[in-house]
């Protein structure tokens, strides 16, 4: 029944527009009702099409609701419901507009029908959401926020290149299962299939092209950190798993993702950094499951990055509330909070807990189920790694992170809890944690293929427990070589003083390099400096060459004139010699003639 | 206030050597656990897992610091 | 004795127009002995001569009459010409009102005189069908001018202008002579039908002769009409010259000049003409090319209209060049429409002018400011000129472009239309200064009543040639059959 | 004659539209107080949009045949008529001539202070000249309205213009008349090719030598490209830009430029279609150099009026790319590129004009933090900002799309190309929005601004309605030229060049291509 279905991004992108209009508590409470009311919109949806729509020649479908697309719009109006109530105290619309269209923009992705339609909420996503780096108003918010918005027009281009080169082969749009495989595109339609998956894993935040990601979320707004931690990887896993299930290719590069988040992770001295390396870290999981792409793979993602969204959001609630409260997130710069914050702390172990797969807590369910799929077709190699993966992230978020904010050294910083939304916020994610990790059938109930799984298994829960608690073993025994860290980052702190030479020697240092141009860099070196070299090569080619020309014919011409000008001497006997001279030259013709 | 408290009394040293015991009782337990999801020899092995998780955990720290020590890592200002 | 051996009632009654023109000039110079000082009535007097003569010409039909055995040949062509040279020699005595009592000439009746003297000139040339009657009436236009340039007795430059023109003039004729004489030892008559018979029977002398005669002939009229390299007189004569009798010289005489040109070609050598297309070519590209680039640097602005009617009177040459019905029909236009446009600059120029003769560019700042009418007016003139649509410039411009495209001239027209880019430069720079640049010293135009009405009635003519010019091209269609008649009794 | 349709309407529909404008001009000449002048200018341009309203209804989009044709006899001598009609491919840009040509009445409200009389009528005898360009069924016509552009346009630049306006002036008409001077020896030319005629439908009807069609080509292309402006001979196109006033700026984005594509629509494409399928490629390449080098110089400009004048070159790029794909998706995009680009770009003009007008400042460094100095002025400046970026759901997209899917059907490397074109394009788009919009407000101008009046909001209005019509609804549009476009298709690809289909998927096929050209030449 088409009345049923009622597009729950139209509450984010027309709702919201109403919003700069309102002030003060009404304000809050319309945005609570629109995300409460979009969140309904999803609940009484019936599967099937809806919202199709003639454009061009092509049919645009806006509501395509099957399993997958709606447990997604679950997951993601939930979040809008936390984010918006841990956001309610902002002041500045704006940032709130920029956090309803970004979410808007997810909501209409996931339900797209064809890849117009995608294209479209993908790009209202990265524009917006660059509003919430923005937003926060310091210089280097700014400057990411560009690299932010250069890497996804790139990657949205890239996208639109694979939609029309797919379009101009089969003439069709309509979203389906598009798997590409080998390593390298063969032919055009190969090259087509490679185009949109690289598309996807630009936002998927998968290295090299990720760099965007620890570089923008740790600059972002207290509030808007949390939305942006929660939609863009997680729509990209679900493009690609409607897309691009299946294509070996993601194995590879989720594992590396893994991998690569957690060693970065374990340098990273911003905590909200050190998160975003985290969401790389576990959006390896999923891209590793989408490269799977058995069922039970998919069943995995779905979950994983169900979960993912609830306690990473909680993270970053928990982590910007001590950056809301204390002004920074740097680890060497906090410690011995759990005397002022100590709920924040609770509701961030929680998050950590879940992270790492904590059973009872809902990362267990979804991350095992995962990492499991990997067991199940035997890829040993990638269930290791995933393993190894998984330690490392107890190891961070579960234990340095805590430890270093609310216990290691106390700073005796003059804190506080937060604000009552974000703490309710925080509550809420909080039970939504625990809640899935001992409740999960719903969850499983509301995946795309029927569930053949059962994480609390004796065995299973007791590998996971094994790995975890030895992990703690070994983080509290080699605490003290996790302090050098301090030390380390104070050191680097005052290389600038100890003179360049020692900087430059670092950085010539090929590891450096490549680090370099992971984060930031990328934009300065390989993208900034060459266009603009460039556009001033072409600056002053238009102005000396092209326009140059111009202005010399015309001085050309001009001293033509002047030059001739000097025959006109006014001296009748002047005049008289050129007559006759032009008299000559006419009877030599003449004679020349006949 | 009273959470703060019971962080604190979390912090003893009773708590700690509590902790190692279940870290032992971990290992003894998984001698006898019944194994019937086997994916590879490592599930074979009683306590295969906790020695994983503990060298996963080292292994993971020694070659980040390392690769920090060769220039991974920056002065925050780096960029500037 | 009895006279009618000599000439016929019907002779006379074909040089009416003649008659009454020189009867007026006489009336004036009378009226001016009778020490009326009254310029107004000169004027007066004159213009009414003008006009019956014209009254004359128009009722006379344009058939095909040949007069004095021969020594006149009247036609739709000469007609044509006719009205031209008495409707310019009326427009010019209207402007000249009050300009030169204000350059301080005291005005006699000469001045009139001399303008009418000019125009039987004029007439005669292109009525001729005979050399030695095409040099009487050259002669007779060469001489008034000579005087008219330099009338202004107490203006150096005036007189300068009048001397260089005179000796200048007297070179050329020199050689118009002689030409004359070396066709008349060849051919064995000065009557152009006679000549062309002779040459198409192959009864002359020698066909070296011949040529060079023609040659020489074509110099007296490169002269007068200002072709590069005999140009040299004329940007000095036109600005040392007052500017009504400027705009009277850029205009007729140089219609007269072409007129003659094309009658005596196609009527006396259009067996030969073939020879000398390659000539033509030449001079029309050199003319027009050496006209645009020197008047790119001219900062006085009669001086640069003297530079571009050079360059105009090259594109005229391209008509020449092709010298068939469209051609002719196509340089017939241009004339009318050229006179149009140079009388109007000119009659602003001399509103605008003061004692010292000439204005630098920069003297027409603010002018748009000040008399809009006056700018406006001027810029039509300008885009005419630089032969914008749609003004009558243009239609000119496209119709001797398409008679020389239709005979494949395709690179001369090339050539012309880049001269054409070139002259835009210039003629826009006046109007730069007039709308563009901030305001210079004010400047006080005057001008009698009839000479602004004068003004917008060339402008109002700019505009209807450009958007309505059927009319005209018709009558310079018809005018433009002589060359078919002619080519076809040979 | 068969082959067009008569004009059915009760009145001389075109001759009104292109005429009327011309009669307010008059009636103004004869006016004194400014007020006057002012409504009456405004009265005509809507009076003409309106006047113009019932050829939208009665189009008859199921044949490509010329329609509303009126035919008088004009010059016999030279078989010259006045005969006007138009057919899907122009009838898009009386629209756009219409609406543009009352925005610029009422921004130059305030803006005009002196000599507002002249400006006016220059003003309105550019509609007339516009409206004729695109109704023009005959050759000599269509020239004649083609050079009655410059003058008036030539005034507005060097008139009303900023600092450096004679020189921009000066150029502006040296370079037009540069180009137009050889299309008119094309045009006479052509004029005894096809049988001494000036009617364009019996010259479309004829096919010419090959060789004489190659001149013609180019004879033409040298006014066209000028006009567009294609690379690398746009260099008139900032100066012009920039100095003109704010209505000057927006009627030669508008239509100026459109002109030339126009151009090569009416005449190189069914005339010499086999010159058009011999220099297609060269000319996408040059197209997307064009895009390219727009992009990158205009990265490099530090004025507002002259960086969105550069941004004009890449997207000229961008319909002339679309035009050479010589395949309906293709010129489709094109052509509705165009009338885009008119809005989009016209609406940037607008609002810098209004900007302008307040600060008396052209350099981005003068500005910033609009959006908290003038919240409104701002969040007209994003959609339009959006909108060049080719934001989906906005005008341009569609455009963009279209031409690009064609430029992928035509010519895999260069469409390849064009992408990097749109990518450049975001950039300093939002680079320029994040200067002037965001960073930290500028104390020397912020004393100055005040936000948009409503006369100013109702100027921008249409455009922002139109930005998301088109963008939504493009069908609208592309309704009226797609059996246009068919038919002008079939006539181009007639002629058969040689035995090897003329697309070339490579680099290497582009070589070998060009090496037949030179061949062939």
């Amino acid at each position: 029944m088409i009345n049923d279905f009622i597009h729950p991004a139209v509450f984010y992108l027309l709702g919201g527009l109403l919003i700069p209009l309102l002030r003060g508590k009404v304000k809050q409470g319309y945005m609570l009702l629109l995300v409460v009311a979009a969140f309904l919109a999803v609940v009484i949806m019936p599967q099937g099409t809806y919202g199709v729509y003639e454009f061009l020649n092509w049919k645009l479908t806006f509501g395509n609701v099957d399993k997958l697309s709606k447990v997604f719009a679950y997951i993601f109006t939930i979040m809008g419901v936390i984010g918006v109530i841990y956001s309610l105290h902002v002041q500045n619309d704006g940032e709130h507009l920029a956090a309803f269209y970004y979410v808007g923009g997810s909501l209409g992705v996931t339900f797209a029908g064809d890849f117009l339609t995608l294209f479209l909420f993908w790009e209202i996503m990265a524009f917006s959401s660059v509003f919430l780096v923005w937003y926060r108003k310091i210089p280097a918010s700014v400057a990411s926020g560009f690299r932010y918005l250069l890497w996804h027009v790139a990657g949205g281009l890239i996208l639109l290149a694979g939609i029309i080169l797919y379009y101009s082969i089969s003439g069709d749009l309509t979203i389906r299962h598009l798997p590409f495989h080998g390593w390298w595109p063969g032919d055009i339609e190969g090259m087509a299939l490679f185009l949109i998956l690289l598309g996807f894993i630009f936002n998927a935040g998968v290295p090299p092209f990720g760099a965007w990601l620890p570089d923008a979320y740790p600059a972002a707004t207290v509030t808007g950190a949390v939305f942006m931690s929660a939609y863009t990887t997680k729509t990209a896993v679900y493009a690609l798993i409607r897309v691009c299930a299946g294509s070996e290719i993601l194995i590879i590069l989720g594992v590396v993702m893994a991998i690569y988040g957690v060693v970065y992770a374990v340098l990273e001295n911003d905590a909200r950094r050190l998160l975003a390396y985290h969401i790389i870290s576990q959006v390896g999981y999923m891209v590793a499951g989408v490269g799977l792409g058995t069922q039970m793979a998919i069943n995995g993602v779905t979950a994983h990055a169900f979960c993912h969204i609830l306690y990473k959001s909680l993270l970053f609630m928990g982590i910007s509330s001590v950056l809301y409260v204390t002004g920074t997130a740097k680890l060497t710069e906090l410690g011995g909070l759990y005397k002022t914050m100590p709920r924040t702390m609770i509701y961030t172990i929680i998050g950590g807990l879940s992270i790492s797969a904590f059973p009872l807590f809902s990362g267990f369910v979804s991350k095992s189920m995962t990492v499991t799929a990997f067991g199940e077709e035997h890829l040993m190699w990638a269930f290791i790694a995933l393993m190894l993966a998984s330690a490392g992230t107890f190891l961070h978020t579960g234990l340095k992170v805590p430890y270093f904010i609310w216990f290691g050294k106390d700073r005796g910083i003059k804190a506080q809890e937060p604000p009552r939304n974000m703490e309710i916020a925080m509550i809420i994610g909080s039970i939504f944690c625990i809640g899935l990790g001992i409740f999960y059938q719903p969850l499983y109930a509301l995946l795309p293929y029927p569930v053949h799984f059962a994480p609390y298994t004796a065995y299973h829960t007791w590998e996971t427990l094994q790995i975890l608690l030895f992990t703690q073993l070994g983080f509290f025994l080699l605490l003290k070589k996790l302090w050098c860290e301090n030390t380390i980052s104070l050191d680097t702190d005052w290389f600038p003083r100890k003179g360049a030479k020692g900087l430059m020697w670092f950085s010539n240092k090929p590891l450096a390099n490549t680090e370099t141009n992971f984060i930031g860099e990328v934009y300065e070196f390989i993208i900034q400096k060459p266009i603009m070299k460039v556009a001033q090569l072409m600056q002053t080619i238009d102005t000396v060459i092209v326009d140059g020309t111009v202005h010399n014919l015309g001085r050309f011409t001009i001293a033509w004139s002047r030059m001739i000008l000097l025959f006109q001497s006014g001296q009748i006997h002047h005049y008289a010699m050129f007559m006759t001279a032009g008299v000559v030259a006419l009877i030599v013709m003449i004679v020349r003639l006949f | 206030m009273k959470l703060v408290n019971m962080i604190e009394t979390l912090r003893t040293k009773t708590v700690k050597k509590i902790a190692y015991g279940i870290l032992v009782l971990l290992v003894m337990v998984d001698f006898i656990i019944p194994r019937h999801e086997v994916h590879f020899f490592g599930d074979k092995i009683p306590g295969f897992w906790s020695l994983f998780g503990f060298s996963a955990c080292v292994v993971i720290i020694i070659v980040s610091k390392w690769l920090g020590k060769n220039g991974l890592m920056k002065d925050e200002d780096y960029y500037d | 004795m009895d006279l009618s051996l000599y000439f016929t009632s019907a002779d006379l009654a074909g040089i009416t127009p003649e008659i009454i023109l020189t009867i007026t000039a006489l009336l004036v110079l009378t009226l001016d002995m009778t020490r009326i000082t009254r310029p107004g009535l000169y004027l007066l007097v004159a213009i009414i001569g003008l006009i019956t003569a014209g009254y004359v010409i128009v009722q006379s039909g344009g058939g095909e009459r040949s007069l004095f055995g021969g020594m006149l040949l009247l036609n739709k062509f000469t007609l044509f010409l006719d009205i031209l040279y008495l409707s310019v020699g009326l427009a010019t005595l209207v402007f000249s009102q009050g300009y030169l009592e204000k350059r301080g000439g005291e005005t006699q009746g000469e001045y009139p005189a001399l303008i009418l003297f000019a125009v039987i000139g004029m007439m005669l040339m292109t009525r001729a069908n005979d050399l030695v009657m095409v040099f009487l009436g050259l002669e007779l236009l060469s001489l008034s001018l000579y005087v008219l340039v330099g009338f202004l007795r107490h203006s150096l430059l005036s007189n300068e202008a009048g001397l260089k023109y005179l000796l200048l003039g007297a070179f050329s004729t020199g050689f118009f002579l002689f030409g004359a004489t070396l066709i008349y030892g060849t051919t064995g008559s000065t009557n152009f039908n006679n000549i062309a018979s002779a040459i198409s029977l192959g009864a002359i002398l020698s066909n070296g002769y011949l040529s060079l005669g023609i040659g020489l002939l074509l110099i007296g009229f490169a002269f007068k009409v200002a072709l590069v390299p005999f140009h040299m007189w004329s940007p000095d004569v036109y600005q040392g010259a007052p500017t009504t009798v400027t705009a009277f010289l850029c205009t007729a005489p140089k219609a007269a000049g072409f007129g003659a040109l094309l009658k005596v070609f196609i009527i006396a050598f259009p067996v030969v003409f073939s020879h000398w297309e390659n000539l033509f070519w030449i001079l029309a590209a050199l003319t027009m090319t050496v006209g645009n680039i020197s008047a790119l640097m001219q900062s006085n602005v009669k001086r640069m209209l003297a530079f571009s009617s050079i360059s105009h009177a090259g594109y005229l040459v391209l008509g020449v060049l092709v010298l068939d019905s469209v051609g002719l029909s196509a340089v017939l236009f241009y004339l009318v429409i050229y006179s149009i446009m140079n009388l109007g600059s000119f009659a602003i120029i001399a509103a605008v002018e003061k004692e010292e003769s000439g204005l630098g560019l920069e003297d027409y700042r603010g002018l748009a400011t000040r008399h809009p009418w006056l700018a406006a007016a001027m810029t039509l003139f300008m885009i005419s000129l630089a032969g914008f649509p749609p003004t009558a410039g243009f239609i000119a411009k496209y119709g001797l472009f398409s008679a020389a495209v239709a005979n494949g001239y395709i690179w001369l027209v090339v050539i012309a239309v880049i001269n054409t880019l070139v002259s835009v430069y210039y003629y826009i720079r006046l109007i730069v200064n007039m709308y563009m640049e901030e305001e210079g010293k004010a400047l006080d135009p005057v001008s009698t009543m009839p000479a602004r009405m004068l003004i917008g009635i060339l402008a109002i003519f700019v505009i209807i040639f450009g958007v309505a010019p059927s009319y005209l091209l018709e009558m310079a269609a018809e005018a433009g059959n002589m060359a078919n008649f002619l080519f076809s009794t040979h | 004659m068969e082959g067009i349709l008569l004009n059915e309407l009760s009145y001389p529909v075109l001759t009104v539209i292109t005429f009327l404008p011309l009669a307010g001009a008059l009636m103004i000449l004869l006016l004194r107080n400014t007020a006057q002048i002012k409504w009456l200018a405004l009265a005509t341009t809507i009076a003409t949009f309106i006047a113009s309203l019932p050829v939208y209804k009665y189009f008859d989009k199921t044949t490509h045949l010329m329609q509303f044709v009126e035919t008088h006899s004009w010059i016999p001598v030279w078989n010259i008529n006045y005969r006007v009609g138009i057919d899907g491919i122009s009838v898009l840009f009386l629209f756009l001539a219409g609406i543009l040509s009352i925005l610029c009445v009422t921004v130059s409200w305030k803006a005009i202070q002196t000599k507002t009389k002249e400006f006016y009528i220059s003003l309105l005898v550019m509609e007339t000249a516009m409206m004729g360009i695109f109704v023009s069924l005959n050759v000599f016509l269509f020239y004649l309205f083609w050079e009655l552009t410059l003058i008036p346009m030539f005034l507005l630049i060097g008139v009303w213009g900023g600092p450096k306006r004679v020189y921009a002036a000066v150029k502006f008409i040296l370079f037009m008349l540069a180009g137009s001077v050889f299309m008119l020896v094309g045009i006479i030319v052509l004029y005894y090719a096809g049988g001494r005629t000036f009617d364009i439908i019996e010259l479309s009807k004829i096919s010419y030598p090959a060789g004489l069609q190659f001149w013609l080509f180019l004879a033409f292309f040298a006014a066209f490209a000028v006009k567009m402006p294609m690379f690398p001979i746009h260099t008139w196109l900032p100066d012009a830009h920039t100095e003109a006033p704010t209505a000057g700026s927006v009627l030669l984005a508008g239509i100026l430029l459109k002109m030339g594509a126009y151009g090569f629509l009416r005449f190189s494409f069914p005339m010499f279609p086999h010159a058009v399928q011999m220099l297609f490629i060269p000319l996408l390449i040059l197209s997307v150099t064009a895009i390219i080098y727009g992009a990158y110089v205009t990265l490099m400009q530090n004025d507002l009026k002259r960086l969105i004048a550069y941004s004009s070159v890449s997207h000229m790029g961008f319909i002339t790319l679309g035009i050479f794909t010589l395949n309906q998706a293709g010129i489709e995009g094109g052509i509705l590129q165009m009338i885009n680009h008119g809005v989009i770009t016209g609406a940037l003009f607008l609002c810098v004009g209004m900007i302008y007008e307040r600060t008396h400042s052209r350099m981005i460094k003068d500005y910033g933090g609009l959006f908290k100095t003038v919240p409104v002025f701002t969040v007209f400046f994003a959609i339009f900002t959006l909108a060049a970026i080719g934001f989906p759901g906005m005008n341009a997209f569609v455009g963009e799309f279209l031409i690009i899917s064609g430029a992928f059907k035509a010519n895999m490397v260069i469409a390849a190309f064009s992408i990097l074109g749109v990518i450049l394009g975001a950039i300093y788009m939002v680079w320029l929005y994040y200067r002037v919009a965001l960073n930290e407000i500028n104390s020397t101008t912020k004393s100055r601004l005040f936000d948009l009046d409503l006369r100013e909001i109702a100027t921008l209005v249409p455009l922002v309605v139109l930005v998301f019509l088109i963008g939504v609804q493009p069908n609208i549009l592309l309704s009226y030229m797609h059996v246009s476009v068919e038919h002008l298709l079939e006539q181009v690809h007639t002629t058969v060049v040689s035995d090897t289909n003329p697309l070339y998927d490579s680099a290497i096929g582009i070589a070998q291509y060009i090496r037949e050209l030179f061949v062939w030449i």
